[in-house]
């Protein structure tokens, strides 16, 4: 990979910006500016694709940058958007084991830790600063992220949020190895009908979040007392 | 002739098939008959071999291309396989009826289905050559007494037995399959090990892991406890068939173990002898309490156990110190009481089942007064207690003859500190000799004699003729054996180790006629009914009789600090002074010492670890997943430093 | 096989049954001269047992086989045990190699019997008695067990005619053994038998009585038997001490001069050995039923003592 | 010859596939649905016993012995569990809990199931053996919470949840392994044969962050402990012919993954670092489920634990590593399957029988030996069969593995042995507990009488796993070495 001045400084801003918009992910309380910092994110890792596919003139880099473009900075918002608007929810207030605060501090935690056993173990790719090994912390990380996002947060669709954003991790690092670029379809493929289900699960089966859908089946539970009491 | 094995082997098979399609009666008759029938193989086989001295390979399969079954049979397993035959037989004279009577619609039918299966896999484990069949028989035996135990399974206290036997069958599972491994890892191969020493630590662990797994299966004391719950809980016939049979498979492996695996070491041998006496000790001690006959029965064979081992740990013992012969009058001692143990004892359970199904209780207390309505199972459950407590002319008698001679001329010839050892042993061995017979004068005594105490002991009716053919079976093997005993052992090469009991009977029967005789020709020859003879007491009733707790009242009260009664008495008064006493209770009660220090808190320390590990399964999609994230943090980390 | 074990065992059974009621009453008559009273004539022994032969049996309406066999059992158990123990005559083929253990375990079947015999009648008497019978033999048995394996290890084999047969051969000097081996014969004598400090045998009270407790329902020929074979059990105990320890008189080859010189000493014996235990026995009162169990660990470790001194010295 | 199935296969699928999307008559679908899974099996038959057909490698498919082993298994649950499910999903029709709108969905999602986990097996490169193990969980969570009850709905989320996520780290160390087999050949391929031959010398640090981050995906699929915890909840709830085949197949797609990577893995110099790890693993996993298993209520809770222990112990065999542990270690993943399925199918019959009206509450079974007495045997004789007691497959693997393990240290075989007796006691002790509750007369609930096509499949699993643990086929030794040869253990028996 050539070293051209201006892109690659380009590239490591927005690899810093992913990280930044993964942070966003698990502070934001509004639901809409939820899905607004995903599609921005995503819009981030088209830019990625983009500088990319000049890097090393694939233009199959260029065709991935479009479809990701397509499909999660245009079509899952409105999807879930749509979804949202079903469910009339927009706080989602309740969070579980991590407060945000602590979400943030546990990873960039998680950041030092994936550098540092990444860097014992590739330690011959270190020194060449490849944008490899660059892409697997940024993208393992982003992960991370994203995980904790689904554990700390209580609503159903910001679990699918962050789930989503931790796909997005594994897309990033799938960018950095260029020769890889149709499996990286297929990714997106099984992501897409497994959103699809999901969403369709949560619009039919119950409204809001898990935990809320049991107390609300609580209060007018007709035929055993005992679990009310409970 | 050695070559019926397997067919007999077939015949239980087969025994065993026909109640699952038939049922009712006419299924368990032939079934019993196809049953006695693979019986008399067994005993016509072993005593071919018994006989010709030689033994011999029967069959060699594997089951898979690891894992060799080969089959073969020698002198030692000709012993326990012809005590095997003969119990079928009896067993299989006795069941029809006794499940006929039983009540329990299509369980019946499966326990007549189970018991040939029981059988079969006991024979097998006898005849099995190679460690892995032994290991897989050893299994299919366990699960199959287990369900056999269980059949009557509405019976809380059935099924609690139940649960408690197939914990500790497990236990000893996981010790035989270490100690496979083990051996397996030293020799490389699955055909007995020969000569494996103790000193090395293989070996040891190996021995010790064979042990262990022998000493739970065969009740040795502080594993006992699930033996008095699981053997009176089975019916009659499988309570027979485990006490008599499947004890002495396990001693038949600890024989085993100690004449061909290793060769005889001291402190091995000081081992055995240690748990054969406390076990014997302790074993009839806690018979004497008991009141429930099969119960009293169940801890009876653990004593019998314990005397088994003591003649084992004495072969160790005096072949470790070179007294070969004496040696191998101690281990001619263990193999003859192991046999004889297995006739009586089953004999006593066929019986006992008998007096049960005939007043519907197993309690002594409500028991009394049976010898009179039925004759014929007192008289067999007579002779069954004149051989346990080994009285001279029966069987019981011959094996510890043996191992009271190997005692006491291993007394005379060895060094002073194993002479210490040896008198203790002598000590205990003789105490569990007099218990027995107290424990079995209370039994036979407050049973069968004097009046009976409860409506059911009044109105019971003598068992049909063929749940008397099988116990009868066994009484005749029990004096015959017993009589013989010298003769036997002649035959099979060992003359001279027995005083001639045969000599010693027929002196008796003639002393008999010359008393008889001699008292009808010159005494006068009336003979009066009245009451019996209460000092001026008008018409005795039963509540004046003793009852059994009463009976071993002295003994408990001797050995209190064994027993660990606890006697718990309370008083209140009329006045402040405390000087009239209004009303008081005072209560002795045994504590279950083993139960409740060994066996409950190790149940309770399980229960506990499983209550904190299911909290892990909360339920919430949270901690799931926070779950996923610890161990991914922890494999990145472990990844990291492991480069 | 020649005559001469079936001849001498003829003998021995003979002279035992003809002298024990003797020893019975000798026993009493001291007794009684301790109580400063004249005491029954010697041959009372043989009268009771006349009379009671010439009784009717009286059996109890519930009472099984057990009663009807019973004494014709014991009876005949105990002269097969006469067989092996030789008093007068050592012949050199014993009739049934005389093994101690043997002797021990139809000791132990007589008392089987009795237990269940008292167990038999039903009343709370007999109950009690063979449970006291019990308990105590329990307790004594492993005295005993080491008794005989001490009389064994000193003279080096199981079976009683060679245990004489060495007993004559060593010059009977006052050893720490054969004194030891005394005593503990001498304990061993009172309990089998229930003399005093165990139990009482005249007495009819409940508490005191063991033995005559689980004799309490017979009655007639049959209580004779009893009478009989408790006095031949007797006889044969005191035989086995007197011919282990004061063994000079005992005839090894058959003589009619030799055996009724033998018969003779040994009647002397016999009487000195009874009048012994009349003395002790009017010279103790009866312990209470459950410290007997501290006398018999005196027994014991008498017997334990003897082994070790043998070891030891 | 071999072209020609594999491609029939496809064919067949979507034929079928598209005739359930056209029926609506119940009877049709089911039988559509045993017809697909028929045929799956038929044609694994036939590549079974015509093995040098496929010898020759295949450019859509890549054939084996490893996974046409698996595949037999797979292909004979399917078939038993579609069998079942005609009688089993009528009956769930018929108490109105299921609504006949998903039962076309439940269908073709049973078709796609067994579509997907076949293609997993083939699949000649990772890459397409993560996707279709992805497809294959959606697909059974789809088939969890086909009843639309809330906690059905509920596990399949926590089940999506789970795994999916820990898929997507096993992506990772795929794009790893591409990276390392592009450093060494310059154009990377993700081709099994290809990653196991460059293994040896390609940088061993690489290799071992791919392998860590693809073992984090394939535990989560086959239910090792810290990744376990939607199993019991999934199994619990899902239908049971659904819950059979996710115990019988599913789990056995992870555990196949596992084996592929610790093949890879042997070949480095890592490979004992490794195994220590699958060793550690293995351990922790039997003792939460043995432990865990004390404490159950529910049957088929109780039955999805057992599964776990199971796994855990393929585990611990796949870290001991030796030929022989290997080839016993497909045995008893062969021998578990066919169990667990006999087990679930007649744990399906008693909840049938005792569901409780409450949702979310426990269903009481009393009577049960009165009630269902086919159901109580076929369930007790299925729990002795798989604590591993003799005349069973289990009890061969477990002495055949267990004697390798006390090669490296007898601290392993005792306790995975006392965990073994510890799952056994803990069976028995809930078979007693459920065996002596009776009902007052007055409200036993209404007998459920077992159609044939429930039957018929639990009698012939429980004989197949009679003949298994008797003997083996002449053959299968051969082919079962052969397949361990093809894991790259290499060595065979």
């Amino acid at each position: 990979m050539t070293e051209i001045g201006v892109i690659p400084s380009l590239l490591r801003i927005c690899l810093i910006l992913v990280l930044i918009s993964a942070a966003c992910l698990l502070t934001t309380r509004n639901l809409s500016s939820l899905v607004r910092t995903y599609a921005l994110q995503s819009l981030i890792l088209v830019a990625i694709a983009i500088l990319l596919g000049v890097i090393e003139q694939k233009n199959i880099l260029l065709l991935i940058a479009g479809i990701t473009l397509a499909s999660k900075v245009i079509g899952i918002p409105w999807f879930i958007t749509v979804i949202q608007k079903r469910i009339r929810i927009q706080q989602d207030l309740k969070f579980s084991y991590l407060q945000p605060g602590g979400a943030l501090v546990v990873s960039i935690l998680l950041i030092l830790l994936v550098y540092l056993c990444f860097s014992r173990v590739l330690h011959d790719l270190v020194t060449q600063n490849s944008l490899f090994f660059l892409g697997s912390i940024i993208g393992v990380s982003l992960m991370l992220m994203g995980l904790i996002a689904i554990f700390s947060r209580q609503l159903a669709i910001t679990k699918v949020i962050g789930y989503l954003s931790m796909e997005n991790g594994v897309l990033l690092f799938g960018l950095f190895v260029t020769e890889l670029p149709f499996i990286t379809e297929f990714v997106i493929m099984v992501d897409l009908i497994i959103l699809v289900l999901l969403t369709t699960i949560l619009t039919v089966g119950m409204d809001s979040s898990i935990d809320a859908y049991m107390n609300r089946l609580k209060e007018f539970h007709l035929w055993s007392e005992e679990e009310v009491q409970a | 002739m050695i070559d019926l094995f397997i067919p007999a082997v077939f015949f239980f098979l087969i025994a065993s098939a026909i109640p699952v399609y038939l049922t009712g009666i006419r299924a368990w008759q032939c079934c019993s008959l196809l049953q006695g029938l693979a019986g008399v193989f067994t005993v016509l086989a072993s005593a071919s071999v018994l006989l010709r001295y030689t033994g011999g390979e029967l069959l060699s399969t594997s089951l898979t291309p690891l894992f060799p079954v080969i089959l073969g049979v020698d002198r030692l397993t000709a012993a326990f396989t012809i005590l095997l035959g003969i119990l079928t037989v009896a067993v299989c004279c006795y069941s029809p009826d006794y499940i006929s009577r039983m009540h329990g619609g299509r369980s019946r039918d499966l326990l007549c289905s189970l018991i040939p299966i029981f059988l079969a896999a006991m024979l097998l484990v006898l005849l099995s050559r190679t460690t892995f069949a032994f290991l897989l028989f050893w299994e299919v035996m366990a699960i199959s007494s287990f369900f056999l135990v269980l059949i009557e399974y509405e019976d809380e206290k059935t099924r609690r037995a139940a649960f408690f036997y197939l914990a500790m069958t497990q236990l000893s599972t996981v010790c035989i399959f270490l100690a496979i491994i083990q051996v397996y890892l030293a020799t490389g191969s699955f055909s007995f090990p020969a000569g494996m020493l103790l000193s090395t630590l293989p070996g040891l662990l190996a021995f010790l892991l064979f042990f262990l797994g022998i000493a739970i299966k065969a009740g040795v004391i502080p594993f006992h406890k699930w033996l008095p719950y699981a053997h009176p809980a089975a019916s009659s016939p499988v309570s027979a068939l485990m006490s008599g049979m499947m004890l002495n498979t396990a001693l038949y492996m600890l024989l085993r173990t100690v004449t061909g695996f290793f060769t005889p070491d001291l402190s091995a041998g000081l081992l055995i002898l240690a748990f054969g006496c406390i076990t014997a000790v302790l074993g009839v001690m806690y018979a004497l309490k008991e009141d429930d006959l099969k119960g009293l029965l169940a801890y009876s064979s653990i004593d019998n156990t314990g005397v088994i081992l003591i003649g084992t740990g004495l072969f160790v013992v005096l072949t470790a110190t070179s007294h070969t012969s004496i040696g191998t009058m101690a281990l001619l001692g263990a193999v003859f009481h192991a046999v004889s143990h297995g006739l009586f004892k089953g004999l006593l359970f066929l019986t006992a089942g008998s007096v049960n199904q005939a007043t519907g209780t197993r309690n002594i207390d409500e028991l009394g007064g049976l010898l009179v309505r039925m004759p014929w199972t007192g008289g067999l459950f007579f002779i069954g207690v004149l051989a346990i407590s080994a009285l001279p002319p029966l069987n019981g008698f011959a094996g510890e003859l043996l191992i009271y001679q190997a005692l006491i001329t291993g007394l005379m010839q060895s060094e002073p500190l194993m002479q210490v050892v040896l008198v203790i042993a002598l000590s205990l061995f003789g105490l569990t000799g007099a218990l027995t017979a107290v424990c079995f004068v209370k039994a036979f005594g407050l049973t069968f004699l004097a009046l009976p105490r409860t409506q059911a002991a009044k109105q019971a009716r003598e068992v049909p003729t063929l749940m008397l053919a099988g116990p009868a079976i066994l009484a005749v093997g029990c004096i015959l054996v017993g009589i013989f005993s010298s003769q036997i052992l002649g035959v099979l090469g060992y003359p001279g180790y027995l005083p001639d009991l045969l000599l010693i009977s027929l002196l008796l029967t003639g002393a008999l006629g010359i008393t008889c005789a001699a008292v009808y020709t010159f005494a006068s020859r009336e003979t009066r009914i009245s009451i019996t003879w209460g000092c001026g007491m008008q018409d005795p009733t039963s509540r004046m009789e003793y009852t059994g707790s009463g009976f071993t009242e002295p003994v408990v009260r001797i050995f209190a600090p064994v027993y660990r009664t606890r006697i718990s008495f309370s008083k209140e008064y009329h006045d402040p002074e405390r000087c009239f006493v209004r009303t008081g209770t005072a209560k002795i009660e045994l504590m279950k010492f083993f139960e409740e220090y060994l066996y409950l808190p190790v149940a309770r320390l399980i229960d506990s670890y499983g209550e904190t590990v299911s909290k892990l399964q909360n339920g919430k999609v949270d901690t799931y997943v926070l779950y996923v994230f610890v161990t991914i943090v922890v494999l990145i980390v472990i990844m990291g430093w492991l480069a | 096989m020649s005559l001469t074990p079936f001849f001498a065992g003829l003998v021995n059974l003979g002279f035992v049954l003809l002298i024990s009621p003797l020893f019975m009453t000798v026993v009493k008559k001291v007794k009684a001269r301790a109580q400063r009273r004249a005491g029954p004539p010697l041959l009372q022994g043989y009268y009771n047992l006349a009379k009671l032969f010439r009784k009717e049996v009286v059996y109890s309406d519930y009472a099984s086989f057990i009663s009807r066999i019973a004494p014709y059992a014991s009876l005949a158990i105990l002269m097969v045990a006469t067989l092996l123990v030789p008093v007068i005559w050592i012949p050199d083929a014993a009739p049934a190699e005389g093994n101690i253990i043997v002797f021990l375990y139809l000791l132990a079947f007589t008392r089987f019997l009795l237990a269940l015999l008292g167990l038999d009648a039903g009343s709370t008497f007999g109950g009690m008695g063979s449970s006291r019978e019990m308990s105590l033999s329990a307790v004594i048995e492993p005295t005993t067990v080491v008794v005989f394996a001490v009389m064994a290890y000193v003279a080096g084999t199981l079976s009683i005619p060679e245990m004489f047969r060495h007993a004559t051969t060593i010059i009977p000097g006052m050893s720490p053994t054969a004194l030891l081996l005394a005593v503990s014969l001498f304990i061993l004598i009172i309990v089998e038998t229930g003399r005093v400090p165990v139990d009482n045998p005249e007495t009819h009270l409940e508490l005191t009585m063991i033995h005559e407790g689980m004799l309490l329902d017979t009655s007639g020929r049959n209580l004779a038997l009893f009478e009989l074979s408790h006095a031949v059990k007797q006889t044969l105990l005191m035989a086995l001490l007197i011919n282990m320890l004061i063994p000079f008189g005992i005839i090894q080859e058959v003589s009619i001069v030799g055996l009724v010189l033998a018969a003779l000493l040994f009647l002397l014996k016999g009487t000195a050995l009874s009048v012994l235990l009349g003395i002790v026995e009017s010279s103790f009162a009866k312990m209470r039923f459950f410290r007997v169990p501290n006398l018999f660990m005196l027994a014991f470790f008498f017997s334990a003592l003897t082994i070790l001194s043998e070891v030891m010295i | 010859m071999t072209i020609l199935l594999t491609m029939l296969y496809p064919v067949v699928t979507v034929l079928i596939l598209l005739l359930q999307a056209v029926q609506h008559s119940h009877r049709l679908m089911s039988l559509l649905g045993v017809l697909h899974s028929a045929a799956t099996l038929l044609i694994t038959i036939l590549l079974v016993v015509t093995p040098d057909t496929w010898k020759g490698g295949e450019p859509l498919f890549m054939i084996d012995h490893l996974n046409l082993l698996l595949m037999l298994v797979t292909g004979l649950i399917f078939t038993c569990a579609s069998i079942y499910a005609v009688g089993y999903i009528d009956g769930l029709v018929r108490a109105g809990e299921l609504n006949r709108r998903s039962l076309r969905i439940f269908y073709i999602g049973f078709s796609l199931l067994l579509f997907a986990t076949t293609m997993a097996y083939f699949a000649p490169n990772v890459a397409q053996y993560w996707i279709f193990a992805e497809l294959t969980t959606v697909f059974s969570a789809l088939l969890v919470a086909i009843l639309a009850v809330k906690e059905n709905i509920d596990a399949s989320l926590k089940y999506i949840f789970v795994c999916s996520t820990s898929m997507l780290f096993s992506f990772i160390g795929v794009i790893f392994l591409f990276e390392l087999v592009r450093q060494k050949t310059g154009t990377g391929s993700l081709d099994w044969q290809m990653i196991l031959a460059n293994a040896s010398t390609c940088d061993s640090g690489m290799l071992g962050i791919a392998c860590i981050f693809c073992f984090i995906g394939f535990a989560a699929k086959s239910g090792i402990v810290p990744l376990h915890t939607w199993l019991p909840e999934a199994h619990a709830k899902a239908p049971s012919a659904v819950s059979a085949v996710l115990s019988g197949a599913i789990l056995n797609v992870g555990m196949y993954g596992i084996i592929r990577i610790a093949g890879i893995v042997h070949q480095t110099t890592i490979a004992t670092q490794i195994s220590l790890l699958l060793i550690i693993f293995g351990m922790i996993t039997m003792s939460v489920a043995c432990f865990s298993m004390l404490k159950q209520t529910g049957t088929k809770r109780l039955i999805a634990f057992s599964s776990i222990e199971n796994m855990g112990f393929l585990l611990l065999a796949s870290g001991i590593g030796t030929p022989v542990a290997l080839f016993w270690m497909l045995y008893h993943m062969m021998g578990h399957s066919v169990v667990k399925a006999g087990l679930f199918f007649s744990a399906g019959i008693i909840h049938r029988q005792y569901k409780s009206h409450i949702p979310g509450a426990e269903d009481e079974i009393g009577d049960l030996f009165r009630m269902q007495p086919f159901a109580a045997a076929a369930f007790i004789i299925g729990s002795v069969a798989i604590i591993g007691t003799p005349l069973f497959p289990l009890f061969l693997s477990k002495f055949g593995i267990l004697l390798q393990a006390g090669n490296l240290s007898l601290y392993i075989p005792l306790l995975a042995l006392l965990l073994f007796a510890l799952a056994g006691v803990a069976m028995f002790r809930f078979i007693l507990a459920i065996m002596g509750r009776t009902f007052a007369d007055g409200e036993a609930p209404v007998q459920y009488i077992v159609p044939m096509w429930m039957k018929a499949p639990v009698v012939f699993l429980l004989a197949l796993s009679v003949l298994m643990g008797i003997m083996m086929v002449p053959g299968e030794e051969a082919f079962f070495s052969a397949a361990v040869h093809d894991i790259g253990i290499g060595g065979g028996l």
